[in-house]
């Protein structure tokens, strides 16, 4: 029908629709039909939000990216305290939503969506007075969104739709083969660009500075790093944290695990983008970006013995509070566990070289190769004014197996003691055989058994390392980069089995071991006695064993009459709230007070500090 | 500041007969003021037809009984909607639509749309959603005949017994005379 | 005597008087008034009075973020929100150097069609609502909510979808959303016989809207018309052809125009393009490509697009809807400068081509020119 | 004739542009000084760039300055071409183009409006948009509209900063 | 008692109001089946005017209600002259045709004072045009009604019911059809309905005459409108479709107000002198046409 040309007679066709039926949708009684699968409104619809209170961590993403300001984030007490998340809860103002569902998308846990419910309308009560007039009708429509629509889902985003980057920028790593012929670090670092990306992803919820045991500010050094002003995230991360490059690559990354974006995806490489940063501000720029700390001229003096990451750390900060500072340090260079606990692979020399020598810097005095022992601590007692204990565990504890000390069974610290000085060349060769066993599953016997795998090819040119722990594959307390990265260079691991007794050849040195089946390492109430079933025997052969199950303290050096005052749990001190032994004058930090990693360590050091500042004013 | 008084402002007796009569016959007002209007179209045409409960647009303010505040309100069209209430004769509902007359909406921020329209008009039933879909609107409508059957919607007689109040939240922000954020307080 | 007479007549105040054709007006369509100065029915000067939807979007946009932007924008224009989230990730996009994925573009070019039905749609009830021809508007409003079942089964809401971002589109096409869609083009085809024997045959309207408002070629450009407008004047001209975006340009179709350039012209080129945007919707379902719907973005947090300034036009049922972004590198857009399709058209037109006509012409005018009243006022 | 002619042959034709960057292929800006900005647009509008698109300005609070933008499109070359000029913040003026396109007029009185800039030449200055505004132009930088509408429109709760 | 010329009058009116009401009620359903929805129930106009009482309501001078109520009692005035099926108000009066000519215009005489007193520049805008409009429809029926009694030589209805009385064939419809489709033109501008409604016109002059009218105004406006629906197709009934009885005069009532009501649906309206124009055009010529015809036969 052209539509041009007029006639009188078109319009009347329109009345057909007198015997067709209407179109009408009879909304209370009937409702829309379009859907295949649901009557009424679409099946993805943005209608009013349900929250799940248990899976959301109220970490704030939503209410960072609502354009109406609509939602607030509320202290709430009858909500489940749960590690790595806050008591907060959103809360959604219906007078200023626009149901546009940016923070169902940008939600970090999936646990706030939208339902298809849609009525939500409110009578004015005739007692409305003056004041109450807008606030009875706006407080009517704020509401905190919990399970009840959740029935009725509407607009929930899975893993491909939603808006946070989920996946982490891969960082650039050795293969297997190139990484176990050699000592250097296995991981490359990011260059800018990644580093950017990465910071690009996280959405600054700040659950992750809860969860550190020194409360780094973490958000503010991650915008600086997106923002590429490398030396105000410097500035940011000395604020608490002296030994940036330590924690940057051996740290157990509490934040990480808690991470927001870590629900759905991968955490945020918090520990790479803190190794980025100090690493790309040489060291002479450090002096600009954080000498602007006020120095007070307490003029008192301090000694710290060990000079492990406590010691350092407390130095650290007892320097900006303007005491005169000295370390005692028996080896041949400060750093403690870190140096000699820790192989180079993860933790290079210049790195650790790097921190140290700002410390220094500082005006702290380190005196290496000087054993303290009782009348030594007697003198320095008498000459300083404040003793600070933080030797760490470094005696290796050892099976009672090897009866007479046969010399090829070793400890775990002398081991990788020998092997860092050996790196040094400071020694000229280490003790090593072509097939050794490593007795252990903590962190510690991965470094020896990896290092020995290192060791093995320089020397033999093929690697043969069985190593062999109590625990299960699910306790085991190794990290699982751990696991996986050992498992690559060659390493076989055995779980479940305990040392039975060493067996020797005809010649008196060492042909294997014998180990039994291991039930259950931890009794009822959690602590450390396994059960061994004795009918269930492995025999494997080595000619050489490193035993790494754990560390023990070394109070030699106290005198007797300090250290019967001080009170000993489980081979660590019990101190007060500050820090202080019970004795005056003596505190004590790092791992013989609390926790066995690094940054542990740090918190203490820092702690410690306090304490002494106290004492002082 | 007892500007407003506490009479019993319950509808009784004769006015809840007649009340039946109105519920039952409101009379839209055909004016858009804001940007939910484009949602009255679809439920006033044939395909939600809310001419089944009696509902129809008028032109006027004199024939009409129900003002849509249809959405954000700003500044101009608030003079003007304040004139069509006062042209508007009792009883006359008003329903405000949309999330941004009840607490200030996406445009909690802008310098020319008010944040809550209950300060100038006394509002009987507000409606949520960003621009609420016919199905919304129609289930207000029947919750405002059901509020109108039990003699509660009584905001016009709110509006005469505190016509101070209302005026002076009026005036303070139609007649200025000072600039607002660097001028003194008016 | 004669005195009285010729008195009566010397005095130019007396004769004619002002009308509000103001905001609360049924033929008005939004919330605008005209200030007419009339003398007994023919318009002797028309002075418009905007201003009555001023939300200052071009301030609030300066307070959010780059994303957050786009649940604010859709709100400029409300017959067809969809344009204004196209043009401001197409700006984005532009800034950024971001290549959108192919699907995404094209169901960019189905969405955009869809909305454009939906404004024409409107448009057929704003001609019936202004003539009194009260069935044809009943019947396209009610033809256009389809649409938006369709909009809403999509985007996940009737009218405001929120659906274009930068990078894309925000979810992928459920699965038997095609198949509706096609049923509803078809239906809607079926309808258009209907409107043509009702709107465009009736000779009553015909009557109406011959010579409403005439403007001829060099008027409009000078005028800055564009859109259905100016090619109802006999400008081949579409922003889709001359400077395509999503995938228009990888569809083949061709512009029709007119070349009388008054009120009917108008019309009949609203449904030709009416017909027009049903064709591109089948062809573009054809031939759409599978792939990802979004290109990967930064969290919308931390987004940033680096310096510059650029002006994105599109194709809207009122013209050439645009704006003019400034970016200092910031989270935060510098400045958003929006122009509407119909600004010049309801405000300076007005003033030229409504002198001489009569009071009922006035809503006519503005249905036929598709005048949208936040144009004006942003 | 494409993009780069065209630049060349305005560059060579009119002196007194400060430069000339080209946006994207169908789109190219010019910078130019506020005296010479009447001479520019009308010999754009003679070399048949018609279509004034719109008249807008840009406030560079940190360099104490307000950016006026043209934007005009030519339907012969297919080309969108933004004249951009840069004026003093404290007292902004510039001439008025309305002899020289219709529409500018209500283009610069909306400009007036919200930017406070004073065209020489276009003497409406009633208040389009707003109504009573007695404070700064809103569109000027240094204007809060949070604070605005929580001192005049807040009575009850005050919105966070 | 039946007699009695009140409770005559009484039931004259009351039938009108109710009817024409009941009529608006069906008009609104039929012209909802057009537009393809459900409209009210069919009472729906009773309650209306039940609410429209209940309003509290604005009068701006005395005129105003005094035009209102006269405009009111004028079509009232009218009804009770008409033929209502075979019962007639003044039984001695027999329902004669001039004076329910001259009645008829009262109506929109008593409207035009009224509204005119109430100040809003559209409704004397809106009443310039109605009483335009009723210069045009009133030439095509003043000659339909001319036509008729020089047919049967009498201007009383009783007569020319008579005349159309027995079987369909001698209604006056098939006798003078081209008369019969003027009228019908004419019924529809005399009802204000579509294409000439430029009077009430919403979308231009806010419902003209009606933009002032609150309330009581208001209901008394929509009963004056419900009984001149009653009383013009009565009327046509009368002359064209032989009144019949009680049922079959109200059915045929129903029958041409829904004729008109579809004709409404499908035009858009008329420009105000166009619509003049055209009744001037062509209705006329139909009647004239038919009287041209019916002075050759006879």
């Amino acid at each position: 029908m052209d539509y041009k040309k007029k006639s009188f007679f078109a319009p009347f066709n329109s009345l057909k629709y007198l015997l067709k039926d209407p179109v009408t949708i009879r909304y209370p009684k009937e409702n829309k039909k379009t859907y295949p699968e649901v009557e009424g409104v679409s099946p993805q619809y943005r209608g009013r939000h349900f929250n799940d209170l248990e899976k959301c961590i109220g970490c704030g993403t939503c209410e960072d990216i609502c354009p109406t300001g609509a939602i607030q984030m509320v202290e709430f007490d009858d909500v489940k305290e749960k590690n790595g998340a806050t008591k907060k809860r959103p809360v959604i103002d219906y007078g200023r939503c626009c149901f546009c569902g940016f923070c169902v998308d940008v939600c970090t846990t999936s646990s706030l969506g939208m339902s298809r419910e849609y009525v939500n309308n409110f009578p004015t009560p005739p007692e409305a007075t003056e004041d109450t007039q807008g606030e009875i009708i706006s407080k009517y429509f704020i509401i905190r969104p919990d399970l009840n629509f959740s029935k009725n889902q509407g607009w929930i985003t899975d893993n491909n739709y939603s808006w946070l980057e989920l996946k982490r920028v891969v960082m650039g790593i050795f293969n297997p083969e190139e990484r176990s012929n050699s000592f250097l670090e296995i991981v490359k670092g990011y260059t800018k660009e990644e580093a950017i990306l990465e910071a690009r992803r996280c959405v600054a919820c700040g659950l992750c500075k809860d969860a550190c045991p020194i409360h780094m500010d973490i958000p503010e050094y991650i915008m600086a790093i997106f923002n590429d002003d490398v030396k105000e995230s410097v500035k940011e991360i000395y604020k608490t944290n002296p030994l940036p490059e330590v924690c940057g690559r051996v740290c157990t990354h509490k934040c990480e695990s808690v991470c927001s974006l870590g629900h759905r995806g991968e955490p945020v490489a918090i520990r790479w983008l803190k190794r980025y940063a100090v690493d790309s501000l040489p060291l002479e720029e450090y002096k600009n970006v954080i000498a602007n700390k006020p120095i007070k001229q307490a003029g008192k003096s301090v000694a710290i013995i060990g000079g492990g990451p406590a010691g350092l750390s407390a130095a650290y900060f007892l320097s900006f509070m303007g005491y005169r500072i000295t370390i005692f340090e028996k080896e041949a260079k400060a750093g403690g566990i870190a140096r000699y606990g820790i192989p180079a692979y993860r933790l290079p020399e210049d790195a650790l070289n790097k921190d140290i020598d700002f410390i220094k810097s500082l005006g702290v005095e380190i005196k290496t190769n000087t054993n303290i022992d009782k009348n030594m601590f007697e003198k320095i007692y008498k000459e300083y004014d404040a003793i600070i204990i933080s030797t760490g565990f470094d005696l290796p504890r050892s099976t009672n197996l090897s009866r007479n000390g046969m010399e090829n069974v070793v400890g775990a610290l002398p081991f990788l003691h020998d092997v860092r000085e050996f790196l040094s060349n400071k020694i000229s060769d280490v003790k090593i055989t072509d097939n050794v066993l490593v007795i252990g599953g903590g962190n510690v016997a991965f470094d020896c058994s990896r290092s020995v795998a290192r060791l093995q090819k320089m020397k033999f040119g093929k690697v043969k390392v069985t190593q062999v722990c109590l625990e299960t594959p699910d306790i085991i307390p190794a990290d699982k980069e751990e696991i996986e990265e050992s498992a690559e260079e060659g390493v076989t691991l055995i779980y479940g089995m305990g040392p039975k007794e060493i067996i020797l050849d005809d010649k008196g040195n060492i042909k294997g071991l014998d180990f039994m089946k291991c039930e259950s390492v931890f009794d009822e109430n959690m602590r450390f006695n396994p059960k061994f079933n004795e009918n269930e025997r492995l025999i494997c052969e080595a000619t050489m064993i490193i035993e790494a199950i754990g560390q023990a303290p070394d109070y030699s050096f106290i005198p007797e009459e300090y250290r019967s005052k001080m009170k000993f749990e489980r081979g660590k001190i019990v101190l007060d709230e500050n820090y202080s032994t019970g004795i005056e004058k003596i505190f004590a930090a790092g791992d013989i007070v609390k926790g066995p990693d690094i940054v542990n360590g740090i918190a203490t050091g820092l702690n410690a500090a306090k304490g002494v500042d106290k004492l002082f004013n | 500041m007892e500007l407003y008084s506490t009479k019993k402002l319950k509808d009784e007796g004769f006015e809840q007969i007649l009340n039946f009569f109105r519920k039952k016959s409101l009379w839209m007002l055909h004016y858009c003021t804001g940007c939910g209007a484009v949602e009255l179209p679809p439920t006033m045409t044939s395909r939600w037809d809310m001419e089944r409960f009696g509902m129809g647009p008028m032109a006027t303010p004199r024939q009409a009984d129900l003002l849509l505040i249809t959405g954000y309100l700003s500044l101009k069209s608030l003079k003007r909607v304040i004139y069509t209430y006062e042209q508007m004769q009792n009883p006359k509902w008003v329903i405000a639509l949309g999330s941004c007359p009840i607490n200030g909406g996406i445009y909690y921020d802008s310098y020319s749309v008010i944040n809550r329209l209950a300060l100038y008009i006394p509002v009987d039933l507000s409606i949520e959603g960003c621009m609420p879909r016919p199905e919304a609107i129609i289930e207000g409508f029947i919750k405002l005949m059901k509020q109108i059957e039990n003699g509660e919607a009584v905001g016009y007689k709110k509006y005469q017994e505190n016509y101070k109040w209302y005026k002076q939240n009026q005036d303070s922000v139609l007649k200025r005379e000072f600039p607002v954020l660097s001028g003194e307080e008016k | 005597m004669s005195e009285i007479l010729t008195y009566l007549g010397k005095d130019e105040e007396y004769e004619v008087y002002e009308l509000f054709f103001g905001p609360n007006h049924p033929g008005m369509s939004g919330n605008f008034s005209y200030i007419l100065t009339v003398d007994g029915h023919t318009i002797k000067k028309v002075s418009p009075d905007p201003g009555l939807l001023h939300r200052g979007f071009e301030k609030l946009v300066e307070r959010r973020l780059w994303l957050q932007n786009i649940a604010l924008i859709p709100r400029i224009c409300v017959p067809e929100p969809d344009i204004n989230e196209m043009v401001y990730s197409t700006a984005i996009e532009k800034l950024c150097h971001i290549d959108v994925p192919l699907r995404a573009s094209y169901i960019r070019t189905i969405v955009l069609e869809m909305a454009r039905l939906s404004a024409f749609l409107f448009g057929f009830g704003g001609i019936g609502g202004t003539t009194g021809l009260y069935t044809a508007s009943y019947w396209s409003i009610s033809d256009r909510d389809y649409l938006l079942d369709l909009f809403e089964w999509l985007t996940g809401a009737r009218v405001y979808h929120m659906y274009i971002l930068p990078g894309g589109v925000r979810r992928d096409l459920p699965n038997g959303w095609t198949e509706k869609l096609k049923e509803t083009i078809d239906y809607l085809q079926k309808r258009l016989n209907e409107y043509d024997r009702l709107i465009y045959n009736n000779p009553l309207v015909i009557k109406r809207l011959k010579g409403l408002g005439k403007i001829e070629k060099e008027l409009a450009i000078e005028y800055g018309i564009t859109g259905p407008n100016l090619k109802a004047t006999g400008v081949k001209y579409d922003i889709r052809k001359m400077v395509p975006y999503a995938a228009y340009d990888k569809i083949d179709f061709d512009i029709p125009s007119q070349n009388e350039g008054d009120g009917l012209a108008r019309a009949i080129q609203r449904r030709e393009e009416f017909q027009l945007s049903l064709d591109i919707i089948r062809k573009a379902l054809k031939d759409i490509p599978d792939g990802p719907v979004r290109a990967n973005m930064p969290n919308p947090l931390k987004f940033k697009v680096p310096k510059g300034e650029v002006y994105v036009k599109i194709e809207s049922a009122r013209g050439e809807h645009a704006y003019y972004i400034v970016s200092d590198g910031g989270d935060k857009p510098y400045r958003m400068a929006v122009r509407g399709g119909s600004y010049t058209a309801g405000l300076i037109l007005a003033q030229k081509v409504l002198v001489g006509c009569r009071i009922e012409d006035v809503a006519l005018w503005m249905a036929t020119m598709d005048i949208c009243p936040p144009d004006f006022d942003r | 004739m494409n993009q780069k002619e065209l630049i060349e042959y305005i560059k060579n034709n009119f002196k007194g542009i400060e430069n000339i960057k080209s946006i994207d292929e169908k789109q190219f800006s010019i910078t130019v000084q506020k005296e010479r900005i009447i001479n520019i647009l009308s010999f754009l509008k003679l070399s048949n760039f018609k279509e004034l698109a719109l008249i807008t300005a840009v406030d560079w609070i940190k360099e104490e300055k307000i950016e006026v933008v043209y934007i005009l499109f030519s339907y012969e070359y297919e080309q969108q071409l933004i004249v951009k000029t840069y004026i003093d913040r404290q007292e902004p003026s510039i001439e008025s183009i309305k002899n020289l396109w219709e529409i500018a007029t209500m283009y610069e009185r909306d400009v007036h409006e919200f930017f406070g800039i004073d065209f020489i030449g276009n003497d409406d200055k009633r208040p389009l948009i707003l109504h009573n505004w007695k404070d700064i132009p809103p569109l000027r930088k240094d204007f809060d509209s949070l604070k605005y509408s929580n001192t005049i429109f807040g009575k009850f709760k005050k919105d966070k900063e | 008692m039946m007699n009695n010329y009140i409770v005559r009058f009484l039931i004259g009116s009351l039938t009108s109001i109710i009817l024409g009401l009941l009529y608006m009620g069906i008009g609104r359903k039929f012209i909802a089946r057009i537009r393809r929805c459900y409209a009210g129930p069919f009472y729906q106009s009773f309650i209306d005017v039940i609410k429209l009482f209940s309003k509290h309501s604005i009068s701006h001078h005395w005129i105003m209600d005094f035009g209102i109520m006269m405009g009111f009692s004028g079509i009232i005035a009218t009804v009770i002259f008409l033929p209502i099926g075979n019962f007639y108000v003044f039984p001695d009066m027999k329902g004669n045709l001039i004076i329910i000519m001259y009645f008829m215009t009262i109506g929109y005489l008593g409207m035009a004072m009224g509204v005119s007193a109430s100040g809003n520049p559209n409704s004397p805008i809106g009443i310039g045009r109605a009483l335009a409009l009723m210069i045009g429809y009133e030439i095509p029926f003043a000659l339909a009604v001319i036509l008729l009694i020089f047919a049967n030589g009498s201007s009383l209805l009783y007569n020319i019911i008579q005349t159309q009385q027995g079987s369909i064939y001698n209604w006056n419809l098939l006798k003078y059809p081209f008369a019969f489709i003027g009228t019908i033109i004419a019924l529809q501008g005399m009802l204000g309905e579509q294409p000439f409604d430029a009077m009430i016109a919403p979308a231009e002059i806010a419902s003209g005459p009606m933009v002032e009218l609150s309330g009581k105004f208001l209901g008394f406006g929509f009963l004056q409108h419900a009984s001149q629906i009653f009383l013009e197709t009565g009327i046509i009934t009368a002359m064209f479709l032989g009144g019949g009885t009680i049922i079959g005069f109200f059915t045929k009532q129903l029958f041409l107000y829904l004729l008109t009501l579809s004709i409404a649906s499908v035009f858009p309206r008329f420009r105000f002198e166009d619509g003049v124009k055209f009744f001037w055009t062509i209705p006329t010529s139909f009647v004239l046409f038919q009287l041209i015809l019916f002075l050759i036969k006879r």
